[in-house]
């Protein structure tokens, strides 16, 4: 089974982070095969950036995605440009504060994670992507939740572990709540 | 008794490629006394030469390379410092001398000098100064004085010239001195320091060229041209460099920088032990 | 002429030296009607107390405010008027004497006369003295530090004395080490000290005070700036060893190939290329003689570097130039002997045991051994005067002064050393004239030298020895005498460089090429130029102790001109008017002293450097100088004063450098040198002060005729003087005054009969030409007025 | 932090470049010259961190040209060494490369190649550089260039890379894409004892009967180095087997040339490495190398699942070109398809080897690489003709 | 200081070493620099034309040569140089 993920977002957001994060667990710490590609533009901070990761049980050939099967949206540029992407039925991730006036009639199933917000309530904003990552996990549940908490770990400053794992925390029980309503 | 047999007389038969003299450089020619004062410095010091290291680029001098009884490398144009010090950094224990023309070093070879000596590599770079292309016929490069003839300075030279000891220093040589062809001894003196002192270090010698610039620019045989050296030389240590430009009237000669600055090799050194402290 | 001018004139009979010529009455009474002339005193001795006391109560009583004072020369009494109405509170500048006895009493028989030149004379200087100014002397700083030059005995002395009242000394050597000539001698007369013993502390001393800069191989090459302030430019030859380096252990001279003649030890040994000069040489530092050395360009042994392991030897060293800033100079050059290769008949140099009196101070050192095979000798000639007291061109005409006791010297430490020597002394005459110097000769007498009166005429190299032969002048007998040895008492004869010295330096030589002292008797150490003194043998022959006398004379005369720290020079500078100046650099071309410089669009005057000529004055085409005290109003109003009265012969307006013409006039006062009394002295600065205004006025009032004499030792004698008097020439024409009634002359003081009888050449040339008519005079008056 | 061992044994996400660099440095590198340049920087910057770490020496040049020379400098002072370009650098490397391969000087460059000509597209992939790594460098000769088409053939490859180059004594390239170099994927590596490596070989003559540029058998002379005390001379020049300049007899020229090309072509049975994906029946077969394989790869899985008979030969041996295996395919399918990132340059290898059999080329320029449907196309349209 | 005369006025330069002056005469190229430079002039052009059609220094006598070292050190071919004496001591 082969997952196509695409995350868009703007740069500092963490994006290409999260994809790092993702294709970690599954590759490293879970047993999947996974591929990170990524692209931004020539901006440092605020441009344009997009990562997508592959993951696979079998060996990954071609390693680019066509028509993700998930898209998480964490700007409305993003949203704009990628959600006509999206494969049918396919899952949907928008944080609601940074994508405001979504489309209707969308053939997609769209969550909405106001990770940004959530985050600021942790008191570091810049771990919304982590957030968005626990969402992400309860969502899809495509992770091991031990791998992404390991991939976490491996991939952030020593000195924010423990935020990161409470913003994944927060961001898992604000995405399983989600499946309950 | 045959040539090669009387040539192994010579006291520095032993640091020579014996079986490839006579060499190719013209009669008069500063190269060869180049040659036999390198040579006699590392007799003089007693250099293992097995642990040294000549490089030379393209030109006359280039062939210098060649005659010396040691590990040595004829580069391409222009590029034997930057070979040397792939050489240098990759063993640390190697003595490199990079002995080059001019053209070689300060025209196509022009970026590679300056980095090197702000890098401080060390190496001893000496420069055959005969002011012109020699091997390929004479024409200018960047130490031809103004209005010379050179092949393609038909016309006189509209460029100016390089001063190169200031350019060294201004890179950052930690050695900077300037000789000619004539002043054999201080040269040999001039070699021996530079191969004994640490980091990039830079001699150049104003050396005749008689058959290819001399003759078109009407400077008589190369013995007039040293007898000109003697003429117009002045000795003067610690000179500023960039106020020793040549001229037809004087050359400022002698040692313009002699200081102490650490090496790319020991700052990488220090900083190796500072990792592994980690 | 400002109204409040208030002038008071004083004659002076000089008991009778003026009255006797001049009418001093009808002076009195002719004086006495000029205007602005509050009074007019006739005193027999104006330079005595009471003579003075008239000057000074005159100022209190009248209210006088300009003085003249009409008696000798200004040489002579200048300072003391001054100082005399200074003291009655008048400023001295406000003084102006009329010589109406060097210029007019002695030199004139005819009372008639005399008396109208006095009164010419003494009308130009009232005239003169309405429009004087008060005046100071400007003041200078100067560098309270001292170069002497040579360091012989004599630079040594000074230097120390200098030193230790606490002045910067810098010591000046050519050769690699200080010591001169006494460095080289075994003992010294009278005492018999060891030579080198007693000069070797004070060589030590020098090294060692903390006031005294050493600078060996190195010469003054040039000289700028003022006394008190000279900027003298040092030459020092490289000396290829670094004397703080060298530790003086010998192994350079060990290795070093080639070796020459060693000067210190005149030729008889050998020394390297890499040398001392003596054994104890200070600095203690060996010297690479390039001239012997086998290269340096390139290097061609360059065995001594390789084994000198202090590292001292430096072959790069190059000629440096020093500028050193001193107040003062001392001068201290030393001598030469001269050669003896020029004396044929003494066969020196053809056979080795021939040697000049210096070589054999060297012979005695080395223990007196022959220098043919090494053997005691046991009978020595001893020739004074080789070279000196001798009326040829090869031998000087005065007195080496130390032959004698050398040679006496010499005899007797022969014979101390070798008891049964034969000395023998061939002599002129023996001079002994020092302290304990008869003794010593009586000394050598008794221990048996000979003396044999009468020069040698001729030294033959025989088979077994030498032959000297001579004539016993006393005993009216020939000698002719084997010996083993013979000494020749050299000559002694100024550095060669003498001349050169005095051209850096600007100072004068004599006859006999030696320096010369301002005055013989009186300046004896003084040169001839303001702060700078020559001492030793730099001045003459000396011995030891003389030498050592002069030292310390020319260190005490240098302390006195720099002690104070300032100068105090002429206030009469130009002045310069800067609105009309449009800076055309025609007043700078004429400056002999480079006083005048343009910096930064202004134009300056440095005072110290001035030498108050006045040149620049008339060279001004804008007319936007002028001089202070020779001021353009103070110069015309006394031509035309002296120009004024009648005379019968045409009247001739000299005028007088104001030194050495001045001078020389004088002393044709003093020696009474009788000329035509037509003449009416003005003294001027220099000739080059006067201009055609000047000229043309004395022609509108009453001259017939110009003549200039200038002192020789001006800077405008010759050429320069010359061409201002052609171009003066050419003016006149435009004037209708004939070229010929100007004249011009340089003269010494000693050629004061020359002046005297330019000035009747002149007068009977002016007279051919008649005097000018009234009409003539009203036309050029005329003219001078548009 | 604990000390980087050379081999960092174990399963990690990595980026093309940097496998790239760990590759090197798992191979023995102990020299890296280098200038940046995107899309290969990320190589030199880990070089940079690594090298000190291992005891090894990085040094980043003043350009390029330098970057070259002080490898060839580094390796006769008997280091491994490598740098890593891309193209812009590569053409300034290329003097050099002359040099290296004159004098036969082991050592590695790198290109992660990006969109040209000149400063083109630098952050985007291409395959522009093959003909230039082949042809760059005035004259003849030959050198050995592999194609990467995952990261851990980054890894694998580069290691690949250092042993011919210590083994043939020339330069030796690993061409990649500058999508293959940023690309994030899982490398595995092994243990040190698993990697192997190779040295080069050492004379085993004293230096007075050493001849330094006189061949064994496989026409590689053995290689001393700087400071080992045989002296050697070096030169760019035509020389003899002494080193010295021999540039008026026109056999030497000869035989030094020949054998420079020789030593590779001899050899290439060693050298070249394929992959091949269901071509024993296959009636069209895809040669690619690089990333545009993997789209390929894909391609083919959809060929046969729409009943085409196709197959894959992926090159990871591009130069010296596998001339045989190419010609034994060409006279078993029906039709061959070459995709290159590139306007067709390995094509024209592969046509002038197939001889009779149709090569259709696809074309991909402008950073994406192809599409498994667009290959797919080219299969389909392939096979009906 | 004046110098005296009873001596010649000659410098005297002795061997700095026993050693003895030798040309490889093919080797030279006949720039000259050898009897220009030489201190104490000790060489001049042979008579006979070498290999390379130039006339190659000599010594002008047999004791001429004080063993310097300048010419060896000044020769850009290496065609002359001082050997040691077979009998006489170390160089240098």
């Amino acid at each position: 089974m082969r997952v196509e993920i695409r995350i868009g977002g703007f740069g500092g957001q963490g994006i290409i982070r999260t994809g790092l994060i993702l294709a970690t667990a599954s590759c490293v710490y879970g047993d999947k095969n996974a591929i990170q590609t990524a692209s931004y533009g020539p901006e440092s901070r605020g441009g344009r950036c997009r990562s997508e990761v592959i993951i696979s049980d079998e060996d990954i050939d071609f390693p680019k995605v066509e028509h993700p099967d998930i898209l998480v949206a964490m700007s409305k540029e993003a949203y704009l440009q990628y959600v006509d992407d999206l494969k049918e039925n396919g899952i949907l991730i928008v944080d609601p504060d940074l994508v405001p006036n979504k489309r209707e009639n969308l053939k997609v199933r769209m969550y909405e994670v106001p990770a940004t917000k959530i985050a600021e309530g942790l008191g570091k904003k810049i771990v919304a992507n982590v957030v968005m990552i626990g969402a992400f996990a309860a969502i899809t549940n495509l992770f091991g939740l031990e791998h992404l908490k390991e991939s976490i770990r491996h991939n952030v400053p020593k000195a924010f572990i423990k935020l990161n794992l409470t913003a994944f925390e927060k961001g898992y029980e604000y995405g399983k709540s989600l499946l309950k309503s | 008794m045959t040539v090669l047999q009387e040539f192994e007389k010579h006291p520095l038969a032993k640091y020579l490629r014996l079986e490839r003299f006579p060499h190719i450089w013209c009669e008069g020619c500063g190269d060869g006394i180049i040659l036999n004062c390198f040579v006699k410095a590392l007799d003089d010091l007693g250099i293992n030469m097995d642990k040294l290291v000549v490089v030379s680029g393209i030109g006359c001098i280039g062939r210098i390379a060649g005659y010396i009884k040691c590990d040595s490398f004829h580069t391409t144009h222009g590029r034997p410092i930057a070979l040397a010090t792939g050489i240098k950094l990759a063993n640390p224990k190697l003595t490199i001398a990079v002995i080059s023309g001019d053209g070689d070093l300060f025209a196509i070879g022009g970026n590679h000098f300056i980095h090197a000596a702000r890098r401080n590599v060390d190496m001893t770079v000496i420069c055959s100064n005969n002011f012109n292309y020699g091997m390929t016929g004479g024409q200018f490069g960047p130490t031809t004085p103004l209005d010379s003839y050179t092949t393609t300075t038909p016309y006189g030279n509209i460029e100016h010239p390089f001063n190169l000891v200031h350019l060294a220093a201004a890179a950052g040589a930690v050695y900077v001195a300037r000789w000619t062809a004539l002043h054999v001894k201080r040269l040999t003196e001039s070699i021996k320091k530079a191969l004994q002192k640490k980091g990039f270090k830079f001699i150049e010698v104003i050396s005749p060229c008689p058959e290819i610039y001399g003759r078109r620019n009407k400077l008589g045989k190369a013995i007039d041209t040293m007898k000109r050296y003697r003429q117009i030389c002045e000795i003067r240590h610690g000179y500023d460099p960039a106020k020793a430009e040549i001229t037809i009237e004087k050359i400022i000669v002698g040692e313009f920088i002699d200081i102490e600055k650490p090496t790319y090799g020991e700052l990488l050194q220090k900083q190796f032990l500072t990792i592994q402290k980690r | 002429m400002e109204s409040s001018v208030r002038i008071g004139v004083y004659i002076c009979h000089c008991g009778g030296n003026i009255s006797d010529t001049v009418n001093v009455e009808k002076v009195r009474e002719a004086i006495s009607k000029l205007e602005g002339v509050k009074t007019v005193e006739t005193v027999d001795y104006l330079c005595s107390t009471q003579g003075q006391g008239k000057i000074k109560s005159g100022i209190k009583e009248y209210g006088i405010n300009r003085v003249v004072v009409a008696s000798c020369s200004p040489q002579l009494h200048l300072a003391t008027f001054r100082r005399a109405v200074s003291e009655a509170g008048l400023n001295p500048y406000l003084l102006e004497m009329a010589n109406i006895r060097e210029h007019c009493s002695w030199v004139h028989d005819n009372i008639e006369e005399a008396t109208a030149k006095a009164i010419d004379i003494i009308r130009g200087a009232v005239n003169r003295v309405k429009y004087l100014e008060e005046l100071h002397p400007i003041k200078t700083k100067v560098k309270r530090e001292v170069l002497v030059i040579g360091s012989g005995i004599t630079g040594i002395q000074s230097a120390l004395e200098m030193a230790d009242k606490g002045y910067q000394v810098h010591l000046v050597e050519r050769d690699p080490c200080i010591g001169g000539h006494m460095a080289q001698l075994s003992e010294t007369f009278p005492t018999l000290d060891c030579s080198y013993c007693i000069l070797a502390p004070r060589m030590v001393s020098v090294s060692q005070h903390p006031k005294i800069k050493i600078y060996t191989m190195a010469e003054p090459v040039a000289l700028k700036g003022v006394p008190g302030d000279y900027v003298v430019t040092l030459s020092v030859k490289p000396r290829f060893v670094d004397v703080d380096k060298c530790t003086g252990c010998d192994d350079c001279t060990d290795v070093c190939p080639v070796e020459v003649p060693d000067e210190f030890n005149m030729g008889l040994t050998w020394r390297k290329a890499i040398y001392i000069p003596f054994p104890q040489g200070v600095p203690r530092a060996y010297a690479l003689d390039l001239d012997n050395c086998l290269g340096l360009e390139p290097i061609a042994c360059g065995k001594c570097m390789e084994v000198c392991e202090p590292k001292a030897i430096n072959y790069d060293m190059q000629p440096e130039e020093i500028e050193l800033n001193v107040g003062a100079i001392i001068v201290a050059t030393g001598y030469d002997q001269i050669s003896p290769n020029d004396f044929g008949e003494y066969s020196y140099g053809m056979h080795p045991d021939i040697v000049t009196n210096l070589q054999f101070e060297r012979i005695m050192h080395f223990g007196f051994h022959k220098p043919s095979d090494g053997k005691i000798p046991r009978k020595v000639a001893f020739i004074l005067c080789v070279g000196s007291r001798a009326l040829q061109e090869r031998a000087k005409e005065y007195c080496c002064k130390i032959g004698c006791m050398v040679a006496i010297k010499q005899a007797i430490l022969l014979k101390k050393a070798v008891p049964n020597v034969e000395p023998w002394i061939f002599y002129q005459d023996v001079r002994a004239d020092g302290k304990g110097y008869e003794e010593f000769y009586a000394r050598a007498r008794e221990q048996g030298t000979r003396f044999v009166r009468g020069l040698a005429a001729k030294v033959l190299p025989a088979n077994d020895g030498l032959i000297v032969k001579a004539e016993d002048t006393i005993a009216g007998t020939p000698v002719e005498e084997r010996f083993d040895m013979v000494v020749l008492s050299m000559g002694i004869t100024p550095r060669p460089d003498t001349e050169e010295v005095s051209k850096i330096l600007g100072l004068h030589t004599g006859p006999d090429n030696f320096f010369i002292e301002k005055h013989y008797k009186l300046n004896p150490v003084d040169s001839t130029k303001e702060g700078i003194f020559v001492c030793g043998c730099a001045l003459g022959p000396k011995d030891i102790r003389e030498s050592v006398e002069e030292g310390m004379a020319a260190a005490s005369r240098a302390a006195t001109f720099i002690g104070l720290g300032e100068l105090a020079t002429s206030p009469e500078v130009p002045i310069i008017d800067r609105a009309k100046c449009d800076l055309c650099g025609e007043c700078i071309a004429i400056c002999p002293t480079a006083a005048i410089t343009i910096t930064k669009s202004t134009i300056t005057v440095t005072p110290v450097a001035c030498i108050t000529c006045g040149a620049c004055v008339p060279a001004c085409p804008r007319e936007a100088i002028d001089q202070r005290n020779v001021t353009e109003k103070q110069l015309i109003a006394q031509i035309q004063g002296a120009s004024a009265g009648e005379t019968k012969e045409p009247k001739i307006i000299a005028f007088i450098e104001r030194k050495t013409a001045y001078a020389s006039l004088d002393l044709a006062g003093t020696r009474r040198l009788g000329y035509v009394a037509n003449i009416r002295p003005i003294t001027v600065p220099s000739c080059m002060r006067i201009g055609i205004k000047h000229l043309i006025n004395a022609f509108a009032y009453g001259a017939d005729g110009v003549v200039f004499v200038e002192g020789d030792d001006s800077p405008f004698a010759g050429e320069k003087l010359l061409k201002h008097v052609g171009s003066l020439k050419k003016e006149l024409r435009e004037y209708e005054v004939s070229p010929l009634r100007l004249q011009s002359m340089t003269t010494t003081i000693p050629q004061y009969d020359k002046t005297v009888k330019l000035f009747e050449t002149v007068s009977a040339r002016v007279a051919r030409l008649g005097k000018i008519t009234p009409e003539e005079r009203g036309k050029i008056k005329e003219k001078l007025e548009t | 932090m604990t000390m980087h061992r050379e081999v960092l044994t174990g399963k990690h996400l990595m980026q093309g470049d940097i496998a790239c660099a760990e590759g090197a440095i798992a191979a023995g590198c102990k020299f890296f010259a280098g200038y940046p340049i995107t899309p290969a920087t990320e190589i030199t910057e880990r070089m940079a961190r690594r090298m000190i770490e291992v005891d090894g020496m990085f040094v980043q040049m003043e350009d390029e040209l330098a970057s070259m020379a002080a490898i060839i400098g580094a390796s006769w002072a008997g280091a491994k060494a490598m740098t890593a370009t891309s193209g812009p650098g590569f053409s300034l490397m290329q003097e050099n490369i002359g040099l290296a391969v004159m004098t036969e000087t082991p050592c590695v460059v790198v290109n992660i190649m990006r969109g040209a000509p000149s400063t083109g597209l630098p952050t985007e992939g291409a395959q522009q550089d093959v003909m230039q790594c082949k042809w760059g460098s005035h004259g003849d000769y030959e050198i050995i260039a592999l194609a990467p088409a995952s990261v851990q053939e980054m890894f694998d490859l580069t290691i690949e890379c250092f042993n011919f180059a210590e083994t043939y004594r020339a330069p030796t390239f690993l061409l990649a894409d500058g999508f293959t170099g940023h690309l994030w994927e899982r490398v595995v590596i092994p243990s040190r004892e698993e990697i192997k490596t190779v040295e080069r070989k050492k004379p085993i003559v004293p230096a007075d009967k050493y001849v330094p540029f006189k061949p064994d058998e496989d026409l590689v002379p053995p290689m001393a180095c700087f400071g080992e005390g045989y002296r050697v001379h070096v030169t760019g020049l035509t020389h003899d087997e002494l080193g010295y300049p021999k540039t008026t007899d026109p056999k030497i020229q000869h035989e030094l040339v020949n054998r420079l090309c020789e030593k590779i072509r001899k050899n290439s049975d060693k050298i070249i490495r394929t992959y091949k994906f269901m071509l024993e029946d296959a009636d069209v077969a895809v040669i690619a190398y690089g990333i545009p394989s993997r789209s390929s790869l894909n391609a083919v899985k959809r060929a046969r699942e729409a009943g085409i008979k196709a197959g894959l030969l992926r090159l990871i041996t591009v130069w010296p070109f596998p001339e045989k295996q190419v010609e034994e395919l060409s006279n078993h399918v029906k039709a061959i398809v070459v995709p290159e990132m590139n306007c067709g340059q390995v094509v024209r290898e592969v046509e002038r080897v197939a001889k009779e059999t149709p090569v259709h080329f696809s074309s991909k320029i402008g950073g994406e690489p192809h599409s498994p449907s667009e290959i797919f196309e080219v299969i389909r349209r392939a096979a009906k003709a | 200081m004046s110098k005296g005369r009873s001596m010649a006025p000659v410098v005297k330069r002795k061997k700095l070493a026993e050693v003895e002056w030798k040309v490889i005469e093919d080797f030279c190229k006949g720039c000259g620099f050898c009897i220009e430079f030489c201190p104490v002039d000790a060489l001049e052009e042979s008579e006979k034309l070498n290999a390379k059609g130039v006339h190659p220094p000599k010594l002008k006598s047999e004791d001429a040569c004080i063993g310097c070292g300048l010419c060896e050190r000044i020769c850009p071919d290496f065609a002359v140089h001082l050997e040691t004496k077979e009998s006489g001591g170390e160089r240098e």
